[in-house]
């Protein structure tokens, strides 16, 4: 075991070294730089200085020139500084990936919380009215605009109740630290992870309910039946493991994906994390912020699928690998 | 107000009247109270809270509350006595001398000196300093260019005269300095450690910022939200509130937070939001003349690198006055400005924008909607229909295909670009988008600089900052006169307007109102649209008041008439 | 021979829905398992073999299938339980145990967890109790080395060692009844062999009844003491092992027997038996529903609505055409030498 | 001359791990067989599941690449033809599948099935094409309209008929059967052995037949080869394997067969019982180091077995 | 001697064809017979009005009609440029499902080949072609094509179509792959192998059509899905470029909250319209799944 993760992560070097290149050139092929918008900043700016600003940043050299310097600050550890936040992108990362974590971890968990027993439900009483109705929401959910329906549940929740917070992640003069705090960071949580939820939980319930069909009609089904385990246990002990098994294999990469971010609900209920970091930099050309980025959720995602063939490996015992 | 200050000869300036600048509110004041500020912005509030570091905007308006600028302007947005610092000119106008106030202090407790003024100088000034800040000006001064080089340690025209005098000697005297001298100290104290480069970054600029105005803050969510409280020793006595909480507000969801009084006070509304069928009536809105323009442009030349110049070319597809004479006849600004910005746009007639009351023009005409004059002006330069397409061919009878660059950027650019392809068309002009699309900001901003021969014209808008100075704009040397325009008459009234001489307000006067006319004459960019900013303020709000020369410190006079937010 | 009934069916119908109508797969059928018999089933495919076993344990689809008439199992009608007294009887009363072993068992689960499953709903055998019962279960069937297999997962296991786990589930509460469906088609010959002999065994020991499925004749003549012949879900013949393959009576069951290879042998031909074997719904009933397959036998030979009648002790025969049965080239006098003691 | 001769054949499965895919090690499944097939003669290969029958047969068609050993075909090295789909030697040598089901492309006529190694490999026109499908239709029994059904429409038995009528359709020396009636009933098993026997005599087939059902292959065969693990056994005429079986893994093979007739249970039952006793006892010594039979010694003209 | 003659042709039992089956279960399911009606009179009304509504015309700016509710003139009214919703409705649509439906049919075209090519030699040709499918589908999808569409400057319907191609195929032709590793073990492609038809012949004619009703039920579902794939992007500001049409253009209109809560005809009868949409195309999709599908059928 040891040894296969240890040689699917060396796969991951190369891979990610492609990805490296790829975002670097594509980001530099982007037209304009950090610099363009300084005319905005200050209209008296004189164009010889921002030419001198370019070229202390080294964003006159040819790209390969600066691809290698990055690649070098890389292998110490160095992501670069953000040219708009004057901070390094590890910090401007660090800063916004607790925001990023606690939304992902939020939607996730209520991701799962609803759309497991939907799914098993669904399933279990296949072409009944409640079946008809968690598929007929699903078929809703998914033909609905993620913002559409985020947007509502934020004009009604937020505004028209006034149920929850609009906006932000925890109120101003909170003291970090304390457990108002937390308490303050979760009531504005709710919201945001709710509408993400509700949108993803759409494929869990769906591919839950094809799996409990498939695996009501297998054979050790009836075998567990012909040995007089009551109806809720071969449900419970029989098909939900054997149905909730690729869902398992999911959730490694979910488990990760929850760390790069989520572009819509973040720039909606205005929520800083780095999903709205990333669209901020890419207007802005903050192209150290952008590349660093993508190749955060590059390796999250080379991460996800070992560990969901770890989990999968665990869960699944005729899974082993060497 | 603006309405007195908006000319009364051009009959669309005049809408401009409908917003007031002063919150209109007449009931008792409450004591204390906090007010709800919004933080509307599609950029990031970075938390760069130090005037010297920087960039956006959204930082430019949380420090307006605890780090204001040292002198207060007059309406010509010349500094003017009043603020926490008064200068003096010497004789020749060549040196200035600052004077802080004595009980200017920072909001940690040390003085604000003589020497922390001169210090931003020095931070700027440096080679490790990355910020926008070092622009013509500040190469004015006495041995600054030495200094940058890093051929001398300090400035040799900055002196620190005593604890709260600075003197600064200029190069040349230019009439700039009134309006654009640097007017924010940094506390040597606190940053004088540190390294330049590490500055930025530390915890005085993005964490405990300190500051020395009305309000200091209390804490801080960055990127979110801030709580100020009251500065008690502000030199100006306490102000009226107990504080304000400011947080940052979705765009998409500000009309909500006015409406349920989440916010009191919003400012830079953005115009798509704005609509009198539908605007909150909890709300009172606030308005003035944004320091800025739309424009034409039309590609006229080259910018010669080696030269360091604009170099002409007389066979530009635009080169023909008349043709650009006849495009800005065609534009139908009033029309842009009443119904698809709701009238918070009107249409411009100079380049210099009314807010320069002094310098600004009204007697120039502009380009105003007149569609037969664009026609007959077409007609007479030979730009006639001859394949009967409906479509002009140029002189020589080739298609005339012309090309125009625009900017993407919020709900109207489109229709904006759309519409004045539909006015050109009109008066038998094929106008196309490059690459059939809008240029989004970057982009556009890249091939405008490059002279992309796919560019015969371009729209677009310059922020023109409280100096009314365009040769940054439109010299000879200036690498952002895109339109590549140069003229000898245009260096010899550019030069005048900065001169020595131009100390004399008629002799500044004449010599833009020259430059004006040339400009309009020969139409190498036409100016479209005057702008209006916006802001929306909670009807519990007193006192404020948004004109440029309000005085100094406005902020700290605003009041509250009711503890709770008037809501809809 | 012991002929305490354990189990008889009366007037069983098994139908399956399709496509809103119910068709009869198992029609109107009466058998008594005895204690300590081996009953043996045998049919082409498609016959309705399966479809009884497992109604025998109600372990059908509901929603599509009915099943009528009576399950008398030690007294009580089998067909009339709520769902959870028939728990109570499967696993415990009557163990299943089906085709492909490796299917049939969770792939998730220890072998020692599936076996234990089923103690765990009809003993109050403390843990430790179950563990060694697994214990000796598994020793019981012939797996060596219990301790391991009870940590096991069934993919770790092969073929022959998953069967026998499946019939150390089935007997585990020691039942009165095992069905056995076609319990080593999956398997190899050799291993086959082991897991009949088990099998016998095993029944040695309890005195279960076993209903054995099959559609091999070898394995009947190996194992069965009485057997059953079905076709189109019907009874066409009932006999003794000894009886049916010395004195066969039904043209299926002497079709059958005579196109076995094994039984042939030295023979070039073997007998092929017209057409195949209709689907449900295109079963002649009412009327002798083999004689579509034996068109050169006159109509006339054969019964209306046909009934299972005793023609020898034990012995019973459906429809009079057996009496006038003949192979279609019979006279060349092909086929029939080659079966054992056949007439 | 033998129509075919296997020598030493060897089929090494890769397993590939890792994340080039190298290969990490071999599964042996054939290890060295030697076989002479003699023309219009049927060899009966006999073993159990995963012995290495189906891969010996893929190996001579070509569908498994030889890893070692020669396949000789009327005196023609065929060791390199797999990947050649287009081998001129395809012709010569067909092959029977399993499952009737699975092999017939359920998308395509029964003429467009049966006429594909036509098309492959001569040039007929329409009219001649559909001329020699429907003779071949005949020759197996079924109706000329036939040609125009999907396979759906037959019964297992008719669609093994497809089968064999497609493989017939080139005019093979060799036939290969894998396991051809071991997914049918035994009525339509009948049907299939019987219709084999009789194109054998008729266009003087050679059968290898594959199957472990030991009775079918005492119906079929003339040479029968014992496979285990890889390798063979024991190899002889039916009479030398039924009547006269040395090795022990034959005879457990062939005591396994249920018998036939109620009466003899007790005595088979015995007979096994012995059998498995020294089979137990006896088999370590019978393998080499390997685990795998030792070579072949011939112990009469026909008859071989790996005994030390 | 002549074995058993086959039964007459009449006796024997036709079981359906799996196209049979497939318009079967489609009729049986009266949701997805109304779906198809609906969706073929929708196709035959977007693409039938190419004559009859001009773009040019519909895309007009009227300055004087900004925001006019609907009305004889204007059926949905009019958006913030004084441009017909109506008429921005039909075309957008057709934008819309053809983009969808391109880049359906791109990737699956893709996807279907190099699937086949990966999943039929195996070997070394699928390592390499699935290293790379794996790669790419560690790509942050959205990120990567946020960026490229920046960097396009040429940038409209067909370059949409392309980007996101270049990413939906790989989905495909994993999906492709397992489904031919598994067929191509099945007898008959071996029989074809052993009869001497060349492989290309074997992939085309032989395991093509027997998944070609996996692709199509896949390709369906897919069909639903792609059809919103630009609302997302424009509402983050990447989708098409402004001013053409799209249902994705209209719908998120609803960011600007004036908008939402006010001038409802500017995107409800898009959003409505992308609903009933994708949930016909799915409930055709669901059915022909059933259909394809046993265990699922209704029976
Ligand atoms: N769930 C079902 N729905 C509809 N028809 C069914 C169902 N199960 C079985 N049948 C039909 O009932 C008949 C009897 O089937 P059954 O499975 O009992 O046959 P069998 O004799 O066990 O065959 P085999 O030897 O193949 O197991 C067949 O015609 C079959 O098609
Ligand atoms: N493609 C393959 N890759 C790796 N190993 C294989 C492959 N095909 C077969 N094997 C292995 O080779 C051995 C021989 O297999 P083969 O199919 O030839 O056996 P068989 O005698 O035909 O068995 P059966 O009676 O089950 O058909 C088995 O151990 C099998 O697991
Ligand atoms: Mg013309
Ligand atoms: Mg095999």
């Amino acid at each position: 075991m040891w040894k296969f993760t240890l040689r699917r992560i060396l796969i991951m070097i190369p891979q990610l070294f492609v990805l490296s290149v790829l975002i670097f050139f594509v980001a530099k092929a982007m037209p304009g730089d950090a610099l363009s918008g300084a005319i905005e900043a200050n209209p008296k700016v004189s164009a010889q200085v921002l030419e001198e600003q370019r070229e202390k940043l080294g964003l006159n050299d040819p790209a390969w020139v600066q691809y290698g310097r990055w690649l070098g600050n890389l292998f110490q550890g160095d992501l670069g500084k953000s040219y708009v936040h004057k901070v390094g992108v590890t910090d401007l990362i660090g800063s916004r990936l607790a925001n990023t974590f606690y939304l992902g971890v939020a939607i996730l968990i209520l991701t799962y919380v609803i759309s497991i027993p939907l799914g098993i439900l669904s399933g279990r009483y296949q072409n009944t009215l409640l079946d008809k109705t968690i598929t007929g929401y699903t078929y809703l959910s998914f033909a609905t605009p993620i913002f559409i329906f985020s947007l509502l549940m934020l004009f009604v929740f937020g505004f028209r109740l006034g149920w929850f917070p609009t906006s932000g992640s925890v109120d101003v003069g909170v003291q970090p630290g304390t457990w108002s705090y937390y308490v303050n960071k979760f009531y504005h949580l709710i919201l945001p992870a709710c509408a993400g939820a509700l949108v993803s939980t759409t494929a869990t319930i769906q591919y839950l309910r094809n799996e409990v069909i498939d695996t009501r009609l297998k054979d050790f089904v009836k075998t567990a039946r012909s040995k007089g385990v009551p109806e809720s246990k071969v449900y419970s002990r029989h098909i939900l493991r054997n149905s909730l098994l690729p869902i398992a294999a999911f959730l490694g990469y979910d488990l990760t994906a929850v760390l790069a971010g989520n572009l819509f609900i973040e720039s909606i209920f205005g929520y800083p994390g780095l999903g709205q970091l990333f669209l901020q930099s890419i207007t802005q050309r903050d192209f150290s912020v952008v590349t660093a980025l993508v190749m955060l959720s590059g390796l999250l995602a080379l991460i996800g699928t070992l560990l969901s063939d770890l989990i999968l490996s665990w869960v699944d015992p005729r899974i082993r690998m060497g | 107000t603006p309405a007195a200050d908006a000319p009364k000869t051009n009959e669309s300036v005049k809408e401009t009247g409908k917003f007031v600048s002063k919150t209109s509110n007449s009931e008792a004041s409450i004591q204390g109270g906090i007010l709800n500020y919004g933080l509307a912005s599609d950029t990031p509030f970075e938390g760069i809270l130090n005037p010297t570091f920087y960039e956006g905007n959204p930082d430019a308006n949380v420090m307006q509350f605890f780090y204001p600028s040292l002198f207060a302007i007059d309406k010509n947005f010349d500094i003017t006595d009043g603020g926490a610092a008064n200068i003096k000119l010497s004789n020749d106008n060549k040196t200035v001398t600052v004077t802080i106030n004595d009980k200017l202090n920072w909001t940690d407790g040390n003085p604000v000196t003589a020497e922390d003024y001169a210090f931003a100088f020095e931070v700027i000034g440096n080679k490790d300093y990355e910020g926008v800040r070092y622009d013509a000006l500040m190469m004015n001064i006495v041995g600054m260019e030495d200094y940058h080089a890093g051929k001398a340690k300090t400035i040799s025209g900055i002196k620190i005269l005593n604890d709260k005098e600075v003197q600064i000697d200029f190069i040349t005297a230019t009439p700039s300095v009134k309006s654009g001298l640097w007017s924010y100290p940094l506390e040597k104290k606190v940053f004088g450690d540190m390294k330049i480069a590490d500055m930025s970054a530390s915890d005085a600029v993005r964490k405990d910022p300190i500051g020395y105005g009305p309000f200091k803050i209390k804490s801080m969510v960055t990127g979110e939200s801030v709580e100020f409280e009251a500065n008690k020793d502000y030199f100006l006595g306490a102000p009226k509130l107990d504080g304000v909480h400011l947080k940052v507000v979705n765009p998409n969801v500000l009309i909500e937070s006015l409406k349920k009084g989440d916010v009191d006070y919003v400012d830079g509304f953005p115009v798509s939001l704005y609509d009198e069928k539908t605007n909150p009536t909890n709300i009172q809105f606030l308005g003035r003349q944004e320091l800025a323009y739309n424009y034409l442009g039309f590609k006229l030349g080259k910018y010669d690198k080696a030269k360091g110049e604009s170099v002409m070319d007389p066979n530009a597809k635009m080169a023909n006055k008349s043709l650009r004479q006849a495009m800005g006849y065609a534009m139908n600004n009033a029309q842009v400005g009443a119904q698809l910005y709701k009238g918070l746009r009107t249409p411009a007639t100079s380049l210099i924008i009314p807010a320069f009351a002094n310098y600004y023009d009204s007697s120039l005409a502009g380009y105003t909607y007149n569609p037969e004059k664009a026609k007959q002006l077409l007609d007479a330069a030979g730009y006639v229909d001859k394949d009967g397409d409906g479509m002009r061919e140029d002189p020589k009878g080739q298609p005339l295909v012309i090309n125009y660059a625009a900017m993407s950027g919020d709900t109207v650019s489109e229709p904006l670009a759309k519409f004045y392809m539909q006015n050109w068309k009109d008066v038998g002009l094929n106008v196309q988008l490059m690459n059939g699309r809008l240029q989004e900001f970057n982009s556009f901003y890249d091939n405008v600089k490059a002279d992309n021969p796919d560019i015969d014209i371009f729209s677009a808008a310059w922020g023109t900052g409280s100096d009314i100075d365009p040769s940054g704009l439109y010299g000879r040397q200036a690498p952002f006169n895109y339109s590549r325009f140069t003229s000898e008459d245009a260096d010899k009234f550019l030069k005048e307007g900065t001169s020595p001489e131009a100390f004399d307000i008629e002799f500044r006067k004449n010599a833009y109102k020259q430059w004006q006319q040339l400009m309009f004459d020969e139409a190498p960019v036409i100016p479209t649209l005057y702008r209006y900013e916006l802001q929306a303020v909670n009807k519990r709000v007193k006192n404020l008041d948004i004109s440029y020369d309000a005085g100094y410190d406005t902020l700290a006079k605003v009041e509250l008439s009711a503890d709770k937010p008037v809501t809809q | 021979m012991n002929t305490e009934p354990v189990l008889q069916i009366k007037d069983l119908s098994v139908s399956f829905r399709i496509r809103d109508e119910y068709y009869p797969a198992v029609d109107q059928l009466d058998l008594t398992i005895n204690k300590n018999e081996v009953l043996a089933i045998v049919g082409e495919s498609g016959c309705g073999k399966s479809a009884l076993a497992l109604s025998l344990t109600r372990l059908h689809d509901v929603k599509n299938t009915r099943i009528d008439g009576g399950l008398i199992f030690k007294g009580q009608d089998l067909n009339k339980l709520s769902p959870g007294q028939m728990n109570k009887i499967r696993g415990s009363e009557i163990g299943m145990i089906f085709q492909d072993p490796l299917t049939a068992l969770n792939p998730l689960m220890t072998i020692g967890r599936q076996i234990e499953e089923n103690l765990d709903y009809h003993t109050t055998l403390s843990k430790k109790e179950k563990t060694n019962r697994i214990y000796e279960l598994l020793e019981h069937v012939n797996i060596t080395n219990p301790q391991r297999v009870y940590n096991q997962y069934p993919h770790e296991l092969s073929g022959g060692m998953r069967q026998r786990v499946m019939i150390a589930i089935a007997i585990a509460c020691r039942p009165s009844l095992i069905i056995a469906d076609e319990p080593t088609t999956a398997l190899d010959v050799t291993i086959q062999s082991q897991i009949l002999d088990l099998l016998k065994q095993l029944q040695a020991e309890t005195e279960a009844g076993i209903v054995l499925i099959t559609h091999d004749l070898g394995v009947v003549a190996e194992m069965a003491d009485r057997v059953v012949v079905m076709y189109a879900g019907e009874i066409v013949e009932v006999a003794t092992v000894m009886d049916l393959f010395n004195n066969p009576l039904h043209p299926y069951t002497r079709s059958l027997l005579a196109s076995m290879p094994g039984a042939n042998a030295g023979q070039d031909q073997l007998h092929v038996i017209h057409g195949r074997v209709p689907s449900l719904q295109n079963i002649p009933r009412g009327s002798c529903r083999f004689s579509e397959r034996i068109p050169w036998i006159p109509q006339t030979a054969h019964a209306q609505n046909p009934q299972l009648d005793e023609v020898g002790p034990g012995h019973w025969v459906r429809c009079s055409c057996y009496q006038h049965f003949h192979f279609e080239d019979e006279g060349k006098g092909l086929v029939m030498d080659g079966i054992a003691g056949a007439k | 001359m033998a129509l075919l001769e296997l020598n030493n054949l060897k089929v090494h499965y890769p397993i590939r791990g890792g994340f080039f895919q190298r290969v990490v090690d071999h599964v042996k499944a054939v290890d060295g067989v030697s076989i002479r097939i003699e023309p219009g003669t049927t060899y009966g290969l006999v073993g159990e599941s995963g012995c290495g029958k189906t891969t010996t047969g893929r190996a001579i068609i070509g569908l498994n690449k030889i890893t070692d050993g020669t396949v000789t075909f009327e005196g023609q090295d065929l060791t390199r033809m797999a990947h050649k789909n287009q081998h001129p030697l395809r012709r010569d040598i067909q092959m029977i599948f399993q499952d009737p089901y699975s092999s017939l492309n359920s998308r395509k006529r029964v003429m467009d099935i049966i006429a594909e190694p036509l098309r492959n490999f001569e040039k007929l026109s329409p009219e001649e094409e559909r001329r020699r499908v429907q003779n071949l239709l005949d020759r197996v029994g079924l109706n000329p309209e036939a040609a125009f059904k999907y396979p759906h429409e037959f019964s297992g038995g008719q669609r093994q008929r497809i089968g064999i009528a497609r493989a017939l359709t080139l005019n093979p020396k060799l036939i290969i059967a894998d396991e051809p009636v071991s997914a049918l009933d035994v009525s339509v098993q009948a049907q299939v052995l019987n219709f084999m026997k009789e194109i054998q005599k008729e266009f003087n087939l050679t059968y290898l037949f594959i199957s472990h059902d030991l009775g079918i292959v005492r119906h079929m065969c003339d040479e029968i080869g014992i496979m285990y693990r890889g390798r063979l056994v024991e190899q002889g005429n039916t009479d030398d394997i039924y009547e006269n079986p040395q090795h022990i893994y034959t005879k457990r093979l062939i005591t396994a067969i249920p018998n036939i007739d109620p009466a003899q249970r007790q005595e088979s039952a015995r007979t096994r019982q012995q059998i498995m006793v020294s089979y137990q006892q006896d088999l370590k010594e019978l393998m080499d180091a390997e685990g795998k039979p030792l070579a072949l010694k011939t112990i009469s003209p026909s008859h071989q077995v790996a005994l030390p | 001697m002549r074995v058993e003659t086959v039964a007459p042709i009449e006796t024997i039992q036709k079981s359906p064809s799996n196209w049979s089956i497939l318009g079967r279960e489609l009729l049986k399911d009266k949701l997805a017979i109304g779906s198809l009606i609906f969706l073929v009179l929708f196709l035959i009304g977007i693409y039938g009005s190419i004559t009859l509504i001009n773009q040019d015309e519909v895309t007009k700016i009227d300055l004087m009609a900004i925001q006019a509710a609907p009305s004889a003139d204007h059926w949905l009214g009019t958006d913030d440029a004084g441009r017909d919703i109506f008429g921005q409705l039909v075309i957008g649509a057709r934008n819309s499902f053809t983009i969808g439906f391109m880049i359906t049919i791109l990737s699956a075209a893709i996807g279907l080949t190099i699937g086949l090519i990966a999943g039929f030699f195996g070997g070394l040709v699928d390592n390499i072609i699935m290293r790379f499918i794996d790669f790419i589908l560690v790509l942050p999808f959205l990120m990567l094509v946020i960026v490229f569409v920046t960097i396009i400057p040429k940038y409209g319907v067909w370059e949409f179509i392309a980007i996101m191609t270049a990413f939906l195929w790989v989905g495909k032709a994993r999906l492709i792959r397992a489904k031919v590793l598994a067929e191509r073990e099945l007898d008959y492609v071996q029989a074809s192998k052993t009869l001497g038809t060349p492989n290309w012949k074997i992939i085309a004619f032989g395991i093509l059509p027997n998944l070609s009703s996996i692709v199509i039920v896949n390709l369906t579902l897919n069909l639903a899905g792609n059809i919103g794939i630009e609302t997302g992007l424009s509402y983050l500001g990447f989708g098409l470029p402004d001013g053409t049409p799209s249902l994705g253009t209209l719908v998120s209109s609803a960011t600007n909250p004036v908008v939402l809560e006010q001038y409802w005809w500017n995107w409800l009868p898009a959003s409505l319209l992308i609903l009933i949409l994708i949930l016909a195309i799915n409930f055709i999709g669901q059915a022909l799944k059933r259909a394809t599908d046993a265990k699922q059928r209704l029976g």
